[in-house]
């Protein structure tokens, strides 16, 4: 039971800063914007949280401090989108160098701040991170209390509420129809009187918002604090449990558990009797390969909405 | 070797001691900067004491150079060597071949180089190279009483980088002192094959904790990280959890609620106080080129950290024992899997 | 005019980054002098940044290859990884005649690199998985498992491999004499071979035409008779060796032996940005990777000479990809004009 | 009358080519107003001016007698212009509803009132006689059903001007049936249409009044009624147009194809060619009849190795290619003219030289060891693009860059050209002006004359009747009979195509 609720919950937990980063990519993708800059957008976000809850505790802002960390990180994820978003749209660059660009900029700009402001390439440790604790109540509940409302984090449930709240609005309201029809025929969307500009430009600034959250719950839940190496390689899966999940937040949040769940086999992998033989390079392979057994064998074939990664001339045929 | 030692050590005296304003000693950073908060950061500090110590001035007389990547080492090694720098310091094991090549390209240049030792293509050390290295497996072994000591539930933990010859002195050493004092304990041992991944010391600690540990030690860099922020969770929600830190004194990491952490004690490498004496002796005349300077409890280079009172007097007193004995040459510390296996019988 | 452009990008990025100085308090010109000097200064700084370039060009290539025909090859990394093991591999288990030893251990590099890139090649011909996703992973499998093979198999003290023997090494006196000992290595002769290799093989060859139809038009492509999975798969193939030969480059030129990695190279991301800053043509790859090669080489100098981050030169290379790929629109505004005034 | 739509000196340049020069409109309400011109003229430049998709750069444009600046097609749906594109403008994966109420959706409580939606949408259906399923998705549906829903659209956002860029170049003669009704339908209930059509006897049918414009200059404004379909053409053209087929009987001789009990699958795995026979014979050209849908396009398909064929045999001089792949299939002597030439006929990104080598690259003298030959490339695509008309600034220019008949000149000049044994043609003429077909049909009955067989496959019973030798009809996936094309007329083929017998057919016939 117990190495089960911890293969669940770290699942989860694992899942969330993914997710996260994850359905932003989905809105910049979905209104036709290829967003390979989620790892720039990620290191972004966790900078600012960790800058932002930094400089509230030293004035005294204590468990706040890192919500409104949260917060910061969700804005400044959408300005910093902002350069692939008027690279990418406005000046017609192609979408994956604009991304790639947002990536090195990320890194450069954030560890120069860093080194301007702390005189360091780290930053020291925030003492109020996210932490686990236990839903009073439900996680009294035999079996599934231990199992998913015990030692959880608030940012998993921001995670999932946000995935099924992304869902809805993608589904069930004018601006997801809009946002979708943009990325898939943006010559018919300018033909019903939507502003495609206007919709990747919304759809760029969510990913950043989105990717920002995720970046800040990532340093913020594991690392406590910032440097070069906080984000290394995390906007990369989040991009590939985009495509994963076929650009839908019900299947991102599948690919999300799937990777969380394939990462937690792996490392708590060694702890299980039956597995403790096997040579660890297996179980540290595990995760990558599992996944490529997951698509080759049943997720198969995906495909990306129609106009992404073109840029919209009006006019053009 | 000695011979054409001595041939380089007249030549900086002639270049360096004579006028102490003319002294130059720089470093080169490995890839994870001047600030890692570890060995680059503390030889910088070291290097920054001893200049401070002599009047000399910073950027000129003592300065670093980073490398971004693994190819910089040699351009940058080789950039303070045409400078004619007096000392050129190369920061890890990583940089032993890139001090190699440039130790034997320019037989005047006098190098330093931190865990590592450089050799010839016959295995003897070059001459115009100084090889620093540790017992890391001293400092381990005492917090590895510490750990034994400590456990309640006889389990503890150790969380690697990336498996190396260098960090499994870190692991052989912990198991040898917990075994010294609790023969009963199980030690977990498991690698994160990464420095840089705090999630997943994060996930590593969660899993041996969950899986009855108590105590954890690591060396995994960034990845450690993980460590600090899963014991804090733990100690949050009412558990009695310790961490042991690594390198340096990492209290700050542990601190959770006011003054209070989770790290029980770190074991400390005094890299600061290795690269000041050397770079002195260099000044003074006397270049230790060739030479292999393993600083060890005896030369300040090893310690524990006792910040914030989480050591018991009576767990204190066991690790001054042990040291005591280390010091004494009573007590040989595994470093390698076949000597501990050797020390536990 | 085609040149223009990208020159006044540079600029521009320059530019910025002395603005970004000035308000940091750095003094820009002081800076850039030691960057200009940390590349032209001298003939040892300039065969390090050409060395530097080398595994830019091919990691570029292969991003620019596999795009040629439709594919985004985000594993440049791991095939890299896999060339590197490989060419050490081979050139460090025996010694034989150069003429032998060498071309072996660097056919092997291309060949590992193929092999690891055929894995995304053969899924997305076959069963349409995306090559994004199947590259990244494959990423990170050669990473463990090139660590665990050097530890397991290969370890000696140093956390590395065997040296190679000199009979495998691309080490050249001879460029080493032209420019004080810098580690310039024959590496980057197979470099510029492999743009007049990726020029030529597109655009003069029966089979760099199905390819290019493919990647543009893969129904069309079909209709008229071509195989499309197997230009896929040739076309992940190939660009895996160019990967591969990046690993050669390091593995017999810069270094001589692999270490334990404790993270990715970069290599293969920044082949990203040099293959789509290049526009995918070979000639532009090479020149990008002049770029980001002189920038990176220059930083070191920089940052030595005077205080500035070396992250301001990763500021300043973004902004430069920024403006860079915006001016294909200012570029195809002129050429529009220019047409329209005929 | 007042006109609700005055265009007035309309000029529009693209880079290296004036689309719109000088060009007069002027449409009445109620009026179903015909604009006429060759592949190229400059058409849906001027509609997609008048849409706001294009800004003139010379012009003024008046909506009900006031003067406007139609910024985007958000200014023009305000002005209640609505338009039809050539090229639809649906998104496939969307629902029909989806597609209709995009940009104007019924909310309820911030959420899409599907409901509403759907009520709205059946009235409007009800209204004009526009069936549609709301529900489908668009890639599933017919490409008639697509175009109710294009009309929908514009309907749904309460436009009462409505231009048609080429509606019927895709549609099926009953589906154009269809759509005539309905356009009249709509200027019954006053509103006014403007139709771009290549077509001259739907102009005929229910045009009013007809504007032709020639190379992007406006030629005049005719009423129909006073001019004969010659005398448009010829204004059109600036030449006398031919309309009838000069050919001499077939002497056809060696069998070229025999498929025999043949069964295809779609991709989607629907049986969509059971059990079906056809025999084509070197000299002779086989018109396939059919209402689209039944099972033509997979027959072609699976003669040209582009699908699998689930049973049967197909036999070309002999030799079973049945499954043979495509390259084979095309190697043993077979040309194919797709119909759809976007996707499967051009590469668009390639250029003009490039696309003119698409099935032979790879063969001497275009390819030599495995290189190719530019020289010899150039040298083809010149002498094509010379003998076939292909108008484009040079061979060098990207297929994208040219208009839509001249991309499918550059089709047919490569396939026909290669003079295969069996050519099969897939509604070669689809979308082209009557010079242009004209030119296609000579050359179709050239073909013949070498003595190839030809497929020709249309759903255009006019050219069918007067381009082949013989007719096979096809329905559900089975050749229900083959006539000769001189002892048959329009409707005994109608109702074979319905599924109807000939003996019933020819009572029919008699009937008249
Ligand atoms: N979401 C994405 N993020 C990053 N790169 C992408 C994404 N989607 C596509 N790409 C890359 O951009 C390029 C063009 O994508 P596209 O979907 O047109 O591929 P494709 O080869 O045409 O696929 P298919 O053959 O399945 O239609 C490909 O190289 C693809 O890998
Ligand atoms: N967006 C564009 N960019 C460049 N040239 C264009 C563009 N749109 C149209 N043209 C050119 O303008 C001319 C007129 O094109 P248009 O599409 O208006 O012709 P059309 O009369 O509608 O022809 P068709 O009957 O083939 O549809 C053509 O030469 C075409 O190539
Ligand atoms: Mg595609
Ligand atoms: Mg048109």
């Amino acid at each position: 039971m117990d190495v089960l609720a911890l293969i669940v919950s770290t699942t989860i937990y694992s899942a969330a800063p993914l997710m996260l980063a994850a359905l932003g990519g989905l809105f910049s993708e979905r209104s036709g914007v290829v967003n390979i800059g989620l790892e720039g957008l990620m290191v972004m976000g966790a900078f600012s949280v960790i800058v932002t809850t930094l400089t509230l505790e030293a004035a005294g802002g204590g468990a706040l401090s890192v919500w409104i960390g949260l917060l910061v990180a969700a804005v400044v994820g959408a300005l910093f989108s902002l350069f692939h978003a008027v690279a990418s749209i406005h000046f017609q660059a192609d979408q994956v160098v604009s991304g790639v660009a947002l990536n090195f900029l990320a890194v450069g700009l954030s560890v120069y701040i860093i080194n301007l402001l702390y005189g360091s390439g780290q930053t020291a440790y925030i003492e109020n991170r996210f932490y686990r604790f236990n839903i009073p109540g439900l996680s009294d509940i035999p079996v599934i209390g231990p199992l998913f409302f015990s030692n959880v984090y608030a940012t998993s449930f921001l995670a999932f509420g946000l995935a099924f709240l992304v869902y809805y609005v993608i589904y069930y309201r004018p601006f997801g129809l809009r946002l979708r029809s943009v990325g898939e025929h943006p010559q018919a969307a300018d033909t019903m009187g939507i502003r495609v500009v206007k919709m990747r430009y919304i759809g760029v600034m969510l990913s950043g918002v989105f990717a920002g959250l995720g970046g800040a719950v990532f340093a913020a839940t594991f690392s406590g604090n910032f440097s070069a190496t906080t984000i290394t390689g995390q906007g990369f899966m989040a991009l590939a449990a985009l495509i994963f999940g076929k650009w839908h937040p019900l299947g991102v949040i599948g690919a999300t558990l799937f990777f969380g769940l394939a990462q937690a086999l792996g490392v708590v992998g060694q702890q299980l009797p039956f597995l403790s033989d096997v040579p660890p390079v297996f179980l540290l392979i595990a995760p990558y390969v599992l996944t490529i057994l997951a698509l080759a064998g049943f997720v198969g074939r995906a495909e990306g909405p129609k106009a992404l990664g073109k840029p919209y001339i009006k006019g053009s045929r | 070797a000695c011979g054409q030692g001595d041939g380089s050590e007249n030549n900086a005296g002639s270049e360096g001691g004579g006028e102490s304003s003319d002294f130059t000693a720089k470093m080169v950073t490995d890839v994870s900067g001047i600030d890692d908060k570890s060995f680059n950061q503390f030889s910088w500090e070291g290097l920054k004491a001893f200049g401070e110590a002599n009047g000399l001035e910073e950027g000129k007389n003592y300065d670093y150079v980073q490398s971004s990547t693994a190819q910089d080492f040699e351009p940058n090694l080789r950039a303070l060597t045409r400078e004619n720098t007096d000392i050129s310091w190369a920061i890890g094991f990583l940089m032993a071949d890139a001090v190699k090549t440039v130790a034997q390209q320019n037989e005047d240049a006098q190098l330093a180089i931190i865990d590592s030792v450089v050799t010839d293509d016959n295995g003897d050390p070059l001459s115009n190279v100084a090889n620093i290295t540790f017992k890391e497996h001293e400092g381990s072994f005492l917090v590895g009483v510490a750990a034994g000591l400590q456990t309640e539930t006889n389990k503890v933990g150790f969380i690697g980088g990336v498996e190396s010859e260098l960090i499994k002195k870190f692991e052989n050493g912990f198991k040898a002192g917990v075994h010294a004092v609790n023969p009963d304990a199980e030690v977990i041992v498991q690698y994160a094959e990464v420095f840089t991944d705090p999630q997943k010391g994060q996930q590593l600690a969660n899993t041996m904790y969950t899986t009855g540990a108590d105590v954890i030690y690591h060396s995994a860099g960034n990845t450690g990280n993980g460590l600090f922020t899963e014991a804090i969770n733990r100690v949050k929600n009412g558990e009695q959890v310790w961490a042991i830190g690594v390198d340096k004194d990492q209290y700050e990491e542990g601190v959770y609620e006011g003054d209070q952490s989770v790290t029980l004690t770190s074991m400390i490498k005094r890299v600061d106080t290795a690269v000041q004496d050397v770079t002195q002796q260099t000044m003074d005349g006397s270049f230790p080129g060739g030479e292999i300077l393993e600083y060890g409890i005896e030369d300040d280079g090893i310690d524990y950290a006792t910040t914030g009172d989480n050591l018991s007097p009576e767990i204190i007193e066991s690790m001054d024992d042990y040291m005591q004995q280390i010091l004494d040459g009573e007590l040989e510390v595994p470093k390698t899997d076949d000597e501990f296996n050797e020390f536990a019988g | 005019m085609h040149i223009a452009i990208p020159l006044f990008a540079i600029l521009l990025g320059l530019l910025v980054g002395a603005i970004v100085m000035i308000i940091t308090g750095h003094n820009p010109i002081e800076a850039y002098g030691a960057l200009v000097a940390g590349i032209f200064g001298s003939s040892y700084y300039f065969g390090e940044m050409i060395r530097t370039m080398t595994p830019l060009i091919l990691g570029g290539l292969a991003v620019a290859f596999a795009y040629r025909t439709g594919l985004f090859n985000i594993g440049v990394e791991g095939q890299l990884i896999v060339g590197w093991l490989a060419s050490v591999y081979v050139g460090a288990a025996f010694e034989a005649p150069m003429a032998i030893h060498l071309p072996l251990s660097i056919a092997a590099a291309a060949v590992a690199g193929a092999l690891w890139a055929l894995v995304p090649g053969i899924l997305k011909a076959k069963l349409h998985v995306h090559e994004v996703i199947v590259s990244i992973m494959m990423n990170y499998i050669a990473l463990y498992t090139a660590n665990a093979i050097i530890r397991t198999y290969l370890l000696i003290p140093g956390e590395r491999t065997e040296s190679i023997y000199p009979s495998a090494s691309l080490a050249s006196p001879f460029f080493q004499s032209l420019t004080e000992y810098s580690r310039l290595h024959y590496g980057f002769l197979i470099a510029v071979a492999a743009c007049l290799f990726m020029w030529f093989f597109l655009w003069k060859t029966t089979a760099g035409y199905e390819l290019r139809a493919v990647g543009l038009n893969a129904n069309a492509s079909t209709y008229a008779g071509m195989n499309v999975s197997r230009n896929i798969i040739l076309s992940m193939a190939i660009s895996g060796a160019f990967a591969g030969l990046a690993g050669a480059a390091e593995g017999l030129g810069t270094f001589g032996y692999m270490s334990i990695l404790s993270g990715f190279t970069g290599v293969g991301f920044e082949g990203i940005a040099v293959a789509l800053l290049g526009a995918n043509t070979a000639l532009g790859v090479f020149l990008s990777a002049f770029l980001f090669g002189g920038l990176k080489t220059g930083a070191l100098t920089m940052n030595q000479q005077t205080d500035v981050p070396t992250e301001l030169i990763s500021i300043v290379i973004a902004l430069i990809i920024f403006f860079v790929a915006s001016s294909y629109v200012v570029r195809l505004m002129l050429l529009k004009r220019k047409k329209g005034d005929k | 009358m007042e006109y609700v739509i005055e265009m007035n000196g309309i000029r529009k340049e693209f880079p290296g080519i004036v689309a719109n020069d000088n060009v007069n409109l002027r449409l009445k309400k109620g009026e179903i107003h015909a604009l006429l011109g060759e592949n190229g003229a400059g058409k849906s430049t001027l509609m997609n001016i008048l849409f706001g998709l294009y800004q003139p750069e010379q012009g003024e444009i008046k909506v009900r007698g006031e003067k406007v600046a139609i910024t985007s097609p958000n200014v023009a749906g305000k002005l209640g212009i609505g338009m039809v594109h050539q090229h639809f403008m649906l998104v496939d994966s969307f629902t029909v509803t989806e597609n209709i109420i995009l940009g104007m959706e019924p909310t309820k409580g911030g959420r899409i009132n599907k409901k509403k939606a759907s009520k709205e949408i059946a009235a409007l259906s009800a209204q004009y006689g526009l069936a549609v399923d709301p529900d489908a998705l668009v890639k599933d549906i017919s490409v008639g059903m697509q175009q109710r829903i294009e009309i929908l659209k514009t309907l749904y956002r309460g436009a009462d001007i409505l231009i048609f860029d080429e509606p019927t170049a895709v549609l099926t003669p009953q589906e154009i049936k269809e759509l005539m009704d309905i356009m009249k339908k709509l200027t019954e209930e006053g509103k006014s249409i403007i139709l771009i059509t290549h077509k001259l006897k739907e102009i005929k049918q229910i045009c009013d009044v007809c504007t032709v414009i020639r190379r992007g200059r406006g030629i005049g404004t005719v009423e129909v009624a006073s001019a004969t379909t010659a005398e448009l053409a010829e204004m059109m053209v600036g030449r006398e147009v031919n309309f009838h087929v000069q050919k001499t009987p077939a002497v056809p001789k060696d069998t070229v194809l025999e498929v025999k009990n043949l069964y295809v699958k779609d991709g989607r795995g629907v049986e969509m060619v059971q059990q079906l026979d056809l025999t084509i014979r070197a000299g002779e050209i086989v018109g396939l009849a059919g209402i689209e849908g039944n099972g033509q396009s997979e027959l072609i398909a699976a003669i040209a190795g582009l699908l699998p064929v689930e049973k049967g045999e197909i036999r070309l001089n002999g030799q079973n290619v049945a499954d043979l792949s495509p390259r084979k299939v095309t190697e043993a002597g077979v040309g194919h003219i797709p119909e759809d030439r976007h996707k499967l006929g051009l590469v668009l990104d390639f250029s003009v030289q490039e696309n003119m080598v698409l099935q032979t690259y790879y063969q001497a003298p275009y390819s030599r060891n495995g290189l190719l030959n530019a020289e010899a490339i150039k040298a083809k695509a010149k002498e094509l693009v010379a003998d076939y008309d292909v108008r484009t600034p040079s061979v060098e220019t990207a297929a994208r860059a040219l208009s839509g008949g001249n991309q499918q000149k550059a089709i047919i000049a490569r396939e026909v050209d290669r003079s295969p044994d069996l050519l099969i043609a897939a509604q070669p003429t689809r979308g082209l002006d009557v010079g242009a077909i004209e030119t296609i049909h000579e050359r179709l009955v050239k073909e013949r004359d070498k003595g190839r067989a030809v497929l020709l496959m249309s759903l255009e019973l006019d050219e069918i009747l007067s381009v082949s030798d013989r007719i096979a009809v096809i329905h559900k996936g089975q050749i229900v009979d083959i006539v000769e094309a001189d002892q048959t007329n329009e409707k005994e083929l109608g109702l074979l195509m319905a599924g109807g017998s000939r003996e019933k057919g020819v009572e029919a016939s008699e009937l008249e």
